[in-house]
Formats: structure tokens, C-alpha cells, sequence
């Protein structure tokens, strides 16, 4: 059996959901009966206690560590209450919206606070319990609007972001979610591939993350004062837990813990790895100093880069992925944003958007069977390509519309910004009346 | 009384303590500070942002002394912290007029 | 099948465990044989390394954060030697004392130094090795000492701590777990539910703590000097880490990766979120500003809530259960504790002991199946919630008692408190001869 | 049935993995067929996870702490770049040279860039894809080189410390990996036992940190200045999370979710329990306190001695072997070390070559079932602590050799060590050009 | 005018601060220094390497004040952060020049 | 000979710094401190504590300069670290009576 027909099997599910059944090999055809797998519930449960991780302390460390010291809490408490903000509104609608039947471009109200779903309930391949697949698309659609902060930092009110956030989920996220990854989707109709959430979470946050950075406008000082990241060392720690936690996300995006799941493992063992050396290796050659900032830049560029293809791609398609995708974000971040003098003050954008907009292209070529990667049905280079291309350009379309439209709401209500005297004061003390050292 | 005020680099610190306790002074206080001089800084690069850093990590020592002691401890103190390369710092003397040991209630050169 | 018979047919395993075999949908149906499962051994082993993350680095970093510099080194020592001591105690004769057979109190010395324990033998439910039962057993009884330092840093020895330790857990640990946990067990019997711990991990840390904080007395400067926590940071991770492991802690009390696992799961997260949310709105409320500390306590307050409850409870009832237990226990952080005036340092009490409480008896209520909970044979919600008040009373006497006995032998014994010189030096030096930072 | 074929029935695979089939109970006796589990995927693709947290943070914090502030990132850096080296070699040729048949000292060249691995493919024992078995070692030849970093760190060159790892996991980590594990390796016919990997990790990169340290010399002012820890919660945090990864690394040595997986968890709890414990009291004994650092060294210790014998050995045997291999490494860190001269910066020697010596010797003996251990076929205690004998002499003599020729070699190249000015400088700032903390 | 310098026993600074306010005086400058003196200071110990340390913290109060005012404030300082124990600290005196109020311009006395 | 020690907003030290620069200073040692004085400091609360933390982060600037140079440098720094709002800090003038250069053995003006 092979994977040509892949995507069109999928039935109202992840993409790399229906992934699994198909690529079933020998070992596996004895195996695809409709029960409840604890194997598979295993490895969904800590699949998604793994995304969880890679918000807290994850990226809140990683994001943290790059501000100031006098900002340290703020980026904390903006993760954590994002977060949870997020999560509970997940329960009310956005698990019914993303996921159950409605149009081509979002789902509708029937499951609003999770209306039908018991413990019998399972999800689509029927391996594990619907409760396990809900709180793993719950931490997705937490982490995602949590990585948009990264471009907001250090001036920008908790109010404004916890109102934003909780806009943007409900009209930029949701649908988008759905237009990839249920059976409806525009997307997903399309053949348009994102194994892990290249479009959605990656490229979708790094858009919405530059909006705001250029609609909030630059840090007091940006360009000129020293901003030094004040804990590099937090930075690499939660660097190294998202790549920890991102083993959730892209293997427990196979939906089961069998040979797809294996695949997006290795994939997310040696993207990554080659993506720290890719960036490294650059900087080494252009700064003649190899930053440990680089690689760990790298890393992360690696892991978006690999995400939409984790499952679909061999593991030496993916070492070229990530090391293009770390050498593509590595002159975004030094070299374009310069140029252009936006704020986007942890590079959200230049990580994330330009990585998964690489990675999510790359996906269209280096799933080819010739390539390494597993295929698709009628697979055509040019053809699958084209739909990638497609697929970033409505994410960017969508979320660069939608984002903008929302700040500016946002804006409106509760105002944008800090005053100035806050700004400098630090917003830990000004917002959060605490600060993050007593030594 | 004087004042002696020494900003050094970080590493000589420990070899100046003992040259100070050597000639027999046994109070000292210390203080991290920046020092911006002809000694050239560095570069930091974090990502996208370059930064030329022109503050760099001295020790400033203090030291309060009896008059009469005042040359032979600056030319100890010179000597235990030179290295002959710029940056190698500064040594100021400043007038004191009182000093009290706070345990004692003890004034002046019996307060050092 | 409805979970009716859920605790009656509990057969000398663990509260969760009986639910298991009983929760089963159709799916699951044809698969309770007792046999070994892969998958279910895959889960309690990631369940036991989790519920260990939650002691270190999670627990000694909350703690450790909370305390001036000074003490850092003398929290984590507390916090690693307690568990490490906890754990040997456990293969000699805990395990024994808290899962054997013996009278509604206390178990027997038959599997002393793990006698009779082997490859073969397995859990209750029969699905994992025994081996992995005890071991995660053995997390829950080195955990909740652990927490109880909480009440005594700062100022309490370290031989003392050892010492107190290893009484407490023998005295009243061991009992309180046998009498909840093992069939023949008092409450058990009775009927009360504690799905993962509420009353012999959170309550019994809890009061232990108030009663240790109260016997040790108030650190020096208390209420004067400013005693800042030097590293809001580490306390923001460990919180988070805290949160990451209790996933083990909560859906691993189901002992299978079924959909009892998988609801203890979606609760985990939806109830913690519902928590941080409701700390941070009362406290911006009443004071003025949202605070990061203000928004890991309620993590940790909604974690302490759902424990009992994880897998008894809907979504729905988890959300509630959160947010009332953290706005519960924040009126006892911030207003009784100053009111009683007792130096119950790191909040155990107010935190862990106040959510317990609110969790435990809230449990009776929110389990009830009109309200989206599980149920259980012949529900009343009056009968239920009594047996849970008697529950909590129980404990709260038992281990009342028991500590504060056993805190004045170990003050005759060694002394509780050490020198004002050596707690105004700090305890890192003094008790440890390091320092915690150079920098 | 028991133990008694363990290791001449393996065929071809990790000296666990035959251990597994053979541990079989009653209740598993059923389930031995050839097909790939989904439980044993789940738990093996966590196991590589947890040893890939070892790494990043864990060993890097653990490190990172114990340097001084001025040399952190490039501990850092090292570790990440490290890592990420040996992890695409791996890919190369590094799986191929130490898992395919060759001769007695080293594999084949015939599956470079993964030739031959499909979804399709499955490990020796078939119950996991190969991609998981590969990824799962892949961790192992990726950590063993970084723990070497401790004994160069402060002064060796970035450079230098990259081309060096380079060398020797070709040279010296694929053909040791290949003499104990694989089927046809010298030291796995010899029948001696490493269960986790005692020896091929922690003897190999001891020894090879020994070499390290003494050909790069001492740090400038080493015994002299002041080169107090620059973050001793740091070290913590890292101990804590190699505890945590060490579970993946033993219990995942199994390869299997089953009881062999099931006596590795508790082993490797009690062990480091035990041994943390044991650092505790000899030094409290000896200087008068005891300190977390001792403690945590002790936890290293206790995970070091119990590696080998994870799976062989009883709860009690693990005790007594992770006290004894605790207490013997305090004594070469605080007594030979310092009797000898040699600057071994963070004790990987002390440390890991130490107690991995008691650990593999001790295996020998604690695997006696009169011992609680598993057993061997025709075990007589004289026979196999002479087999493991040999195996720890060969380990030495191998790396000994190899890894000083190696830094020979780079020293030819390179140049092995930093300039006065740039050591003094630290660093991050010459090597890298970034400071680790701007408070 | 006069800069009163105090090194004092870090617990204290909050006793000298509410004893300064109660004569009146409404501004000080603080630094953490590190102090080495008759006080012995204590040995650390990380796994083979004991490091006798012996630079103690303190911290440093600066204050200027109207000359008038030098021994109330003198003895203020002193009676507050006294414990009577080795290590107290010291009292410094040491001749202000000028002093100047930025905010405002204002000079010497009305600066303070 | 003077050494200047200012007090200021750290915000203010880059703006002092280049100041100084472009009257030929080239030459200072900073300090990190904290201030009491005027400027109200603000409230922390951590769950049921709240503190009134009176000592806010001001950074002191010394500078060693011939008695000459005192007030242009004076008032350079003044201007360049005024905001106008409270809390600016002070710039206080202390006698200096020797400096040396430690790397050269230049003394007084040449040490500068
Ligand atoms: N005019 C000054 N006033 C106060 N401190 C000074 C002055 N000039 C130099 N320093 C201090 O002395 C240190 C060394 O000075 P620098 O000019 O770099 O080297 P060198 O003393 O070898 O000429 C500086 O970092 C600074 O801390
Ligand atoms: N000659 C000195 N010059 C400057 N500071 C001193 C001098 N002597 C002591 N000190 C400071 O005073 C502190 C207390 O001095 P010490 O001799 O330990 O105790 P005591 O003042 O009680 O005799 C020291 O830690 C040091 O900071
Ligand atoms: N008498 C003083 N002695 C030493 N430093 C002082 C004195 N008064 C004020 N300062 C310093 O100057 C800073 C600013 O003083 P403050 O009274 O707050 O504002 P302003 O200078 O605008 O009146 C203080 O934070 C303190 O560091």
C-alpha cells in the first residue's frame, strides 16, 4: 500500500490523522479496527502535555530571557494568561468552530461547551478518546496566539493583548484552522499540505506579529539604547523546551504512535539539528563569531521550517528544509528587518512567518517520493507547489487583514500602549506592581 | 586620614588584597563597578542587533588610611594591579576628615 | 454501562483505577482482560517520571524562587533530600504499610523491602507491572512532604526537616493513604472520592504546613522587613513545570490510557486555566494590578482544586471547580493569613490546604451527573458531599494532631529553629557552606 | 521461565531489547508476536524525547551552572552545537557504523543516509519502526560527546571542541557502540553486560574528559582564584531534568513498555535516591555540612552506577549500587582529584568515569538472583565480574588511547586552547560575542 | 557641607534609613559593596574546592549634609546600625565641595 | 584636582555619557545604586505582602577632573541628565588631592 492517496482520504480530521491509516505497512494492516488504542491515548496524552510545555515555561522563557530585566514578568503573565484566556474560550466555541462540519471557511455551534462530547466519544480514526484529540487542538490554539507576543514586548498593555488575543482566536485562528484541517476546509479541499501547522500556527502568528509591531509602534530607545537581552541562558532554556515540546507537536500530530509518528520524530531530531548548524555556520562566516543566540535561532527556524512537513518528508529532505529555513530566517532577522526598521522585537516574523512560509513551500517539493518524502496521490511538483503557494498566500492575506482590523479595534477600546513614563518605569512594576530579581 | 580610591581591573583584585594585607592593612571595601576610558569596549551581537559596548567590569577599592601611609599604600596597590596594558586603572586620594568605628565608637586612626 | 458501581467495586487498588475497568464505552468493551497492556505501561511510566518533574525541578523551584537568595540552596536541599529519604523509607516498609492488607487504618508489613514483589506480579487492575504502580505510588508519598517545607523555609533545620520527614511520613502519611486508597481503608469504605489525592496529598501537606509554620514560628523581620521573593522567574517556571507534571499526578491517577485518563486530562488544563484567570480578575480588581505571582498561584490553587475531582467531573464542572478554589484560596493568602498573623511562608495552607478542601468537597458536588460529572451508585448529592466533609475532617484531625506531636519531638529532639546568626546569615551558608549565586 | 538465556539470545540488537522477550510473565506470554506496538512506539518515542532533554537543557544547565558567568553560553553553545553535530552524523554514517554487521569492532558502511530505512522497516525485535530505534540511539551518540565537555570547558576553543567531537564519535563512540550492542560486537559475545550503556557513555566519555583536561591543561588560576559556581540553581535544575531524561535513557533501554522497562523505572528512582543520600551523608560527616551541590553530584552518581544495571539488578541492589558508586566518586572528586592536580573542571571523570566503573563491576555481581538481580544463563559471580572487567579495561584502554591521539591531532589543526587574554575575557564574549546576563 | 560615608551590616540599612528620616533627613544614596576587615568571613565548599572567602557584604550609605549637621548625623548612623558585634562597619567624613539639585539648579545646602 | 560624582536617572547614562564625551571627557566610573530622596518609590505586593520600596535605581557617575573643568562639567551633566521631573538627582564636587595612572605612573593631570 502506498500514500498516494493520502490527503483526499481524509475524512473530516487532522491531515496527518487519515496520514496514518494509509501508511499502515505490513506490521500494521492486521491493526486499523475502529477501537480505542491505549498506545496511541498514551502517546496523545503526552503529546499534548508536550505543547503544553512548549507555552509554559517554553516560550515564555525563550521570549522572556530576550527583554529586559524590568520586563521579565510581563512577557511571563501575557504567555501564562494568554493561555488560559485561550483555552477556556476553546471550550465554549473554538473546538466547535474549528472543527465540526459548517462551510468551507469556518465550522459551526454544534459542540459549543464540548455539547456531545462524552467519554465514548472518539475522535476521527477512532483510536483515541475525542477528549484527548480536543485538548491536543487545544494546545495549538493556545500556543499560537501566545507566539504573536514575541512582536508586541515591553510596551504594549496586558489589557490590549488579553482583549486582541481573545479577537483574533475567534476570527483569524478558528478559521483558518478550519480551512486546513477539517474535511470541509478550503484548504484541505485544495491538496494543499500542512502536516503540523505551518499555515495555521507558524505563519499565522508571524503575520499577526508583525501587524502588531508595526500598528503598536517601536520600543522607546529601539535603535538606539542598549537592549541587551538580559537572561540569555532563560532564552536557551526555553529554546531547548520547545524543541522538546515540538516532538508533541509535530509527532503527535500523526494522531498515533506508529510509523508516522516515527518519521516526524526523526525529521524533528535532524531538521532541527541541522537548522542550529545551518545559522551558526552564517553567522560564524559573516559576524565571525558563532552566536549561542544563532543556534538557538536556528533551532527554532529548523522546527518551523520542518512542522508542515514533518510526516510527509524523508529525514534527508528534511536536514535540507531546516538548514534552508534557518539560513532564509537568519537574513531575515539581521539583514531585512534592518533595513526596514520595524519592531518586531523578538522576530516573530523573521522566525516563524519566514521559516514556515520556506517550510511550508518546501513541503510541496520535498514530499516527493524522489525526493525521500512519502507523496501524495498524482503527486506533480509544480502542481503541489503551486498549492502551497496558495495556501501561505491566504494566510498572509487572512491574517494581515484580519490582525490589522482587530488592533486597530483594539486600539479603539482600550488603547494599544503604555505611556511612556510606564514604558521606562517597566511594565513589570507599571502593569504587574512586582519585579522578577531580588538578588 | 586620606581616601585612597583604586579602580582596577576584576582579576587583580585578589592579588591587591594581598599586597595591601602584606604592608599591613587590614580594612577594605569594594564595590563592582563600569569603566569607560581609552580601554576599548567590545561588540555584542544579539541577532539582528549590534551593539558596541564601551562600559566595561572594574573593582573600585577603598581604602582609608592614616596620611602618613598614603604613598607607600598607593605605590602597593600600583604595583599589585599593573599589567602594563590599557585599562589597568586609576588610583585617587581623597581628603577624610573623621572616621568611626561603628562597634567601638572608636575615632580617627584607631577607627581603621 | 454508566459508572454507577464506580467506588463499590474499587477492589483493594486505587480510586481511579476500579473506574477504569468500569468507564468502559463500547470501544473498550471488549478489552479488560487482564493482561499486561503496552500501551497503559507506556502511560504510568511517562505518569511516574512526570509526577517526579514535579518535585525537581518543579516544586523546589516554586519554593526555591519564593525566598530570598540567601536560602535558595537550603530550599532545593530540603526539597531533593526529602524525596530522596522518602523514597527508601517507601521500598522498606511504605509501601507496604499504605498497600497491603491490614486493618481501615493501616496496611501490614508483608511487603516490606518489596518482599514478594517480582516481574510477574502486577497491579490491581492487572494491566501494568506492579513495579510501576509502586514506583508511581512512591512519587505521590515523596511529593507531599515535600511541599510541607513550604511552611518552614527560612528559618527551620536541615536535620530537623530530615528528621520531622521521616516521622510524618510513616505516622501520618502511610495511614491517611491506606484509609483513602486501599479497599479495606476507612474512607474508602465510606465512600468518599479522592480521584488523585486531594486529601492525602493537599490537604495533609497543608495542614501539616500551618502547623509547622505556627510551631517553628514566624521568620525574623516578618511583616517588617521587605522579604521580596529574589527570583520570580525560577518560581514562574517551576509553577509551570508543576503544572506540566500534575498531568502525570491527575490523568496517571486513572492508572490506564483510557478515557478516564483522557477527561482527567481536558480538567487538567481547562480548571488550572479557569484558575489563573480568576486569581488574576480578583486581584486586579481589588488591587489595582494583575500580578505574575498572583496568576501561578491560581495554576497552582486550580491544580490543588481538580485533584480530587480530575476524573470524576465534566469540563464544564473543572472550569467552575478552578476558579473557585483559586478565589478561595486567594481571600486566605492575602486576607486571613495577614488577619491570624501566623508565618506560613510559601502559602502551603492557603494554597494547597484551602483549594484541597474546596476541591475535596466540591468533588461530591460536581460529580453528580446532571451537572456533566460521572456519578456514582445511588448519587445524593447531600449523602455525597457529608461523606466527602467527613473525609476533609478526618484529615485534617489526623494529620493535625499527628504533626503537631511530632514536630515537638523533633524540637526535643534536635531543635527546630537555628541560631538568629545563622538565619540572618542565610541558611545556604550557614546550614550548606555554598552559596547559590556568583555572578 | 526465567532469565537465564538473557544475553546469548540476542540477535543482532541492544542487549535490553533480547532481555525483554525473555522477561516475559504469564501475562505477556500471549502477546510476543512480531508486530509493531503502539504502546512500545509510544513509550520509545518518549525515552527519546526524555534523553534529548538530558542534553538540551539538562546537561547544558547542569554544566552551565558550574562555570562562571563569563563562560556560560559557551558552555552553552557547545553543548547545543555538539549535539547537533553528532546528531547529523549519525545520519551519515554514524548509525550505519555502529548497527550494521561488520566485524567484531565496527559495522558497515550499508546504511549511510539511512539507505534502506523505511516506515516499513522495524527494529530487531519488531515491535517498534526502525526510524524510532534509530532516533532513540541517535541520543545516546549525541550525549556521550557532550558530556565530555565538562572536563574542557573555560579555555578549550569552539573550534577545537567541534572537530574534536567530530573525530571521536567516529573513532572511538561508533566502534565501542558496536562491540557491546550489536549482535556480532566483541564485547556482547564476551557476554558482558551494560544494560543502558555504563560503559559505551559514561566510562567512554569519562576517560575521554580525563585525557581532555589533562592535554588542554589547567583553567588560568585554577586552584588559586575563586571559581565559585556562577549559578549553583542553575546545576540544579540540570541535575533535575538528568534525572528526569535518565528514565528514557534506562527504562527506554528496554525498549519495550513492559516489566523489564518497569524494573528499570524503579531502579533508576531508588538508586539515585540512595546515592543522593549517600553523597549527603559522607560529606556531612567529612566537612561538617552537607550542600546541594554535593547532593546533586550525588544523584549524577547514583544514575551513572545504576546505567548499566538498570534492568538487571533488584530495588535493593540498586540501593546498595547507587550508595556505594555515590561515596566512591565523593571520594575521587574531593581527595584524588585534588591529590593528582589534574583540572578535570567539572568532574566527568569523578564522576561519570567513576561511578560508571563501580556501576559496570557491580552489575556483575548485583544481577545474581540470590542478589534480587535478573540473572544470567550459567552465572557464577567470579566469571561474569571478570567479563566485566574486561569490558571496563577495553573501554579505557580504547577511548584512552584514541581520544589522546584525537586531541593531538586537533591541536595540530586548531589549536587546542584560547589565548590568556581571551580566557581571561571569558568566553562569550571572545569566542562568541555575547554576554549571558545584562541585569 | 560634609559626605557622611557609612559601611554598615546589611540587615540594618532599614534601621539606619528610618533613624536618618527621623532627624530629618530625606535623601542617601546606597551601594552593595563588599567588605574585608577584622570581621573573618566564612569558607565555601564546592565538591573538591574549598574557597575561603573572605570579602563579607555590606552595604555603603552616602549622604550629604550641612557641616552643621556631621556629628548628630554621625551619631544617628551609628547608634542605629550598631550591634556590637565585629563587623559593624565604619563611619566616614569626608569634605563637599559644591552639590547641585539637577531637577531644579539649585546649589549646595538648598540642594540636599 | 575634583572628582564630580553625580547621581542620576539610568535611563540618563547614555545621554551623560556622550555629553561628557563632547567636552573631551574621556574618562568616568559608574556605579549602580539606589536612591532615597524626593521621588516616591512604589508599592510591590506578593500574594498577601505589600512593600513600599522607598530606594529606586539611580546610577552614580564619577568623574576625575582639574579643578578648571569642575563647573563646565558640572553643568553639562546637569543638562544632560535634567528631565525636570523629581528625582533627577544631585551632582555633588568633592576635593581630589592625587591621582595616578597605574599602567604608566602618570600622576594628577596627566593621570586623567
Ligand atoms: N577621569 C576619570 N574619572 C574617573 N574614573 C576614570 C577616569 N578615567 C578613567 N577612569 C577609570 O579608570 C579605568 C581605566 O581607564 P583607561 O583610560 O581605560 O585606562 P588607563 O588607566 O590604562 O589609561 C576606566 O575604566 C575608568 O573606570
Ligand atoms: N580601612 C578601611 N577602609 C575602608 N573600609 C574599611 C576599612 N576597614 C574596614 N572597612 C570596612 O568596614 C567593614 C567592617 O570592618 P571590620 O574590621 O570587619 O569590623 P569592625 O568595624 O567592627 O572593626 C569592613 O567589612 C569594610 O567594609
Ligand atoms: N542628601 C543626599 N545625599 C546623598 N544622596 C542624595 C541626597 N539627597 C538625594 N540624594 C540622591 O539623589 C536622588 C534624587 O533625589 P530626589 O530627592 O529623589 O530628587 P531631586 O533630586 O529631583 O530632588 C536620590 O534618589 C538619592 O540617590
Amino acid at each position: 500500500m502506498t500514500l498516494k492517496t493520502l490527503l483526499h482520504a481524509a475524512k473530516g480530521g487532522f491531515g496527518g490523522l487519515a496520514a496514518t491509516a494509509l501508511l499502515a505497512g505490513p506490521a500494521f494492516a492486521q491493526a486499523p479496527a475502529p477501537a480505542l488504542s491505549e498506545g496511541n491515548t498514551a502517546w496523545m496524552i503526552m503529546s499534548t502535555v508536550l505543547v503544553l510545555l512548549m507555552i509554559v515555561p517554553g516560550l515564555a522563557l525563550f521570549y522572556g530571557g530576550l527583554v529586559r530585566s524590568k520586563n521579565m514578568l510581563s512577557v511571563l503573565t501575557q504567555v501564562l494568561a494568554v493561555a488560559s484566556l485561550t483555552m477556556i474560550i476553546w471550550i465554549i466555541y473554538g473546538y466547535s468552530l474549528a472543527f465540526t462540519a459548517g462551510n468551507a471557511f469556518i465550522g459551526g455551534f454544534s459542540k459549543m461547551f464540548l455539547a456531545g462530547v462524552t467519554h465514548e466519544t472518539v475522535n476521527d480514526g477512532g483510536s483515541i478518546p475525542e477528549y484527548v484529540f480536543l485538548a491536543f487542538q487545544m494546545t495549538f490554539a493556545a500556543i499560537t496566539p501566545a507566539l504573536i507576543i514575541g512582536g508586541l514586548v515591553e510596551r504594549t498593555k496586558f489589557s490590549a493583548i488579553l482583549l486582541f488575543m481573545l479577537l483574533w482566536v475567534t476570527f483569524v485562528y478558528y478559521p483558518l484552522a478550519h480551512m486546513v484541517w477539517h474535511a470541509d476546509g478550503y484548504l484541505m479541499k485544495l491538496g494543499a499540505l500542512d502536516f503540523a501547522g505551518g499555515t495555521v500556527v507558524h505563519i499565522n502568528a508571524g503575520i499577526a506579529a508583525l501587524v502588531g509591531a508595526i500598528m503598536v509602534g517601536k520600543r522607546i530607545g529601539y535603535g538606539k539604547d542598549l537592549m541587551s537581552p538580559h537572561s540569555m541562558t532563560l532564552t536557551f532554556v526555553g529554546g531547548a523546551l520547545l524543541w522538546i515540546g515540538w516532538f508533541g507537536f509535530n509527532a503527535g500530530s500523526a494522531l498515533t504512535a506508529g510509523p508516522v509518528a516515527a518519521l516526524a520524530l526523526v525529521n524533528t531530531l535532524v531538521a532541527t539539528a541541522a537548522a542550529a548548524l545551518g545559522w551558526l555556520a552564517v553567522e560564524w562566516a559573516a559576524k565571525g563569531k558563532p552566536s549561542m543566540l544563532g543556534t538557538v535561532s536556528g533551532v527554532i527556524a529548523g522546527l518551523v521550517a520542518i512542522t508542515p512537513a514533518a510526516g510527509l518528508v524523508g529525514p534527508i529532505g528534511a536536514i535540507v528544509l531546516g538548514a534552508f529555513g534557518s539560513v532564509v530566517a537568519y537574513f531575515f532577522c539581521t539583514t531585512v528587518k534592518n533595513a526596514l526598521g520595524y519592531d518586531d522585537s523578538l522576530d516573530v516574523f523573521g522566525i516563524h512567518g519566514v521559516a514556515g512560509i520556506v517550510g511550508s513551500i518546501g513541503t510541496g517539493i520535498f514530499v516527493a517520493p524522489v525526493l525521500g518524502g512519502v507523496g501524495v496521490e498524482d503527486y506533480s511538483m509544480m502542481a503541489q507547489v503551486w498549492k502551497q503557494v496558495v495556501a501561505v498566500v491566504i494566510a498572509i492575506v487572512w491574517c494581515g487583514i484580519g490582525s490589522a482590523i482587530l488592533f486597530k479595534i483594539v486600539d479603539l477600546i482600550v488603547g494599544l500602549r503604555v505611556t511612556v513614563e510606564r514604558e521606562r518605569e517597566g511594565l513589570d512594576l507599571s502593569e504587574h506592581g512586582e519585579r522578577a530579581y531580588n538578588m | 586620614m586620606k581616601i585612597v580610591m583604586a579602580i582596577i581591573k576584576p582579576f587583580k583584585l585578589d592579588d591587591v588584597r594581598d599586597a595591601l594585607t602584606g604592608v599591613g592593612v587590614h580594612g577594605m571595601t569594594v564595590t563592582e563597578v563600569k569603566g569607560y576610558g581609552r580601554q576599548k569596549g567590545h561588540t555584542e551581537i544579539y541577532r539582528g542587533a549590534e551593539y558596541a559596548v564601551s562600559f566595561l567590569p572594574k573593582i573600585k577599592i577603598e581604602v582609608a588610611v592614616a596620611s602618613s601611609q598614603v604613598d607607600m599604600i598607593v605605590e602597593t596597590i600600583a604595583a599589585a594591579a599593573k599589567t602594563g596594558q590599557i585599562g589597568d586603572g586609576k588610583i585617587f586620594v581623597l581628603g577624610l576628615d573623621n572616621a568611626l568605628r561603628i562597634r567601638t565608637g572608636e575615632t580617627d586612626a584607631a577607627a581603621l
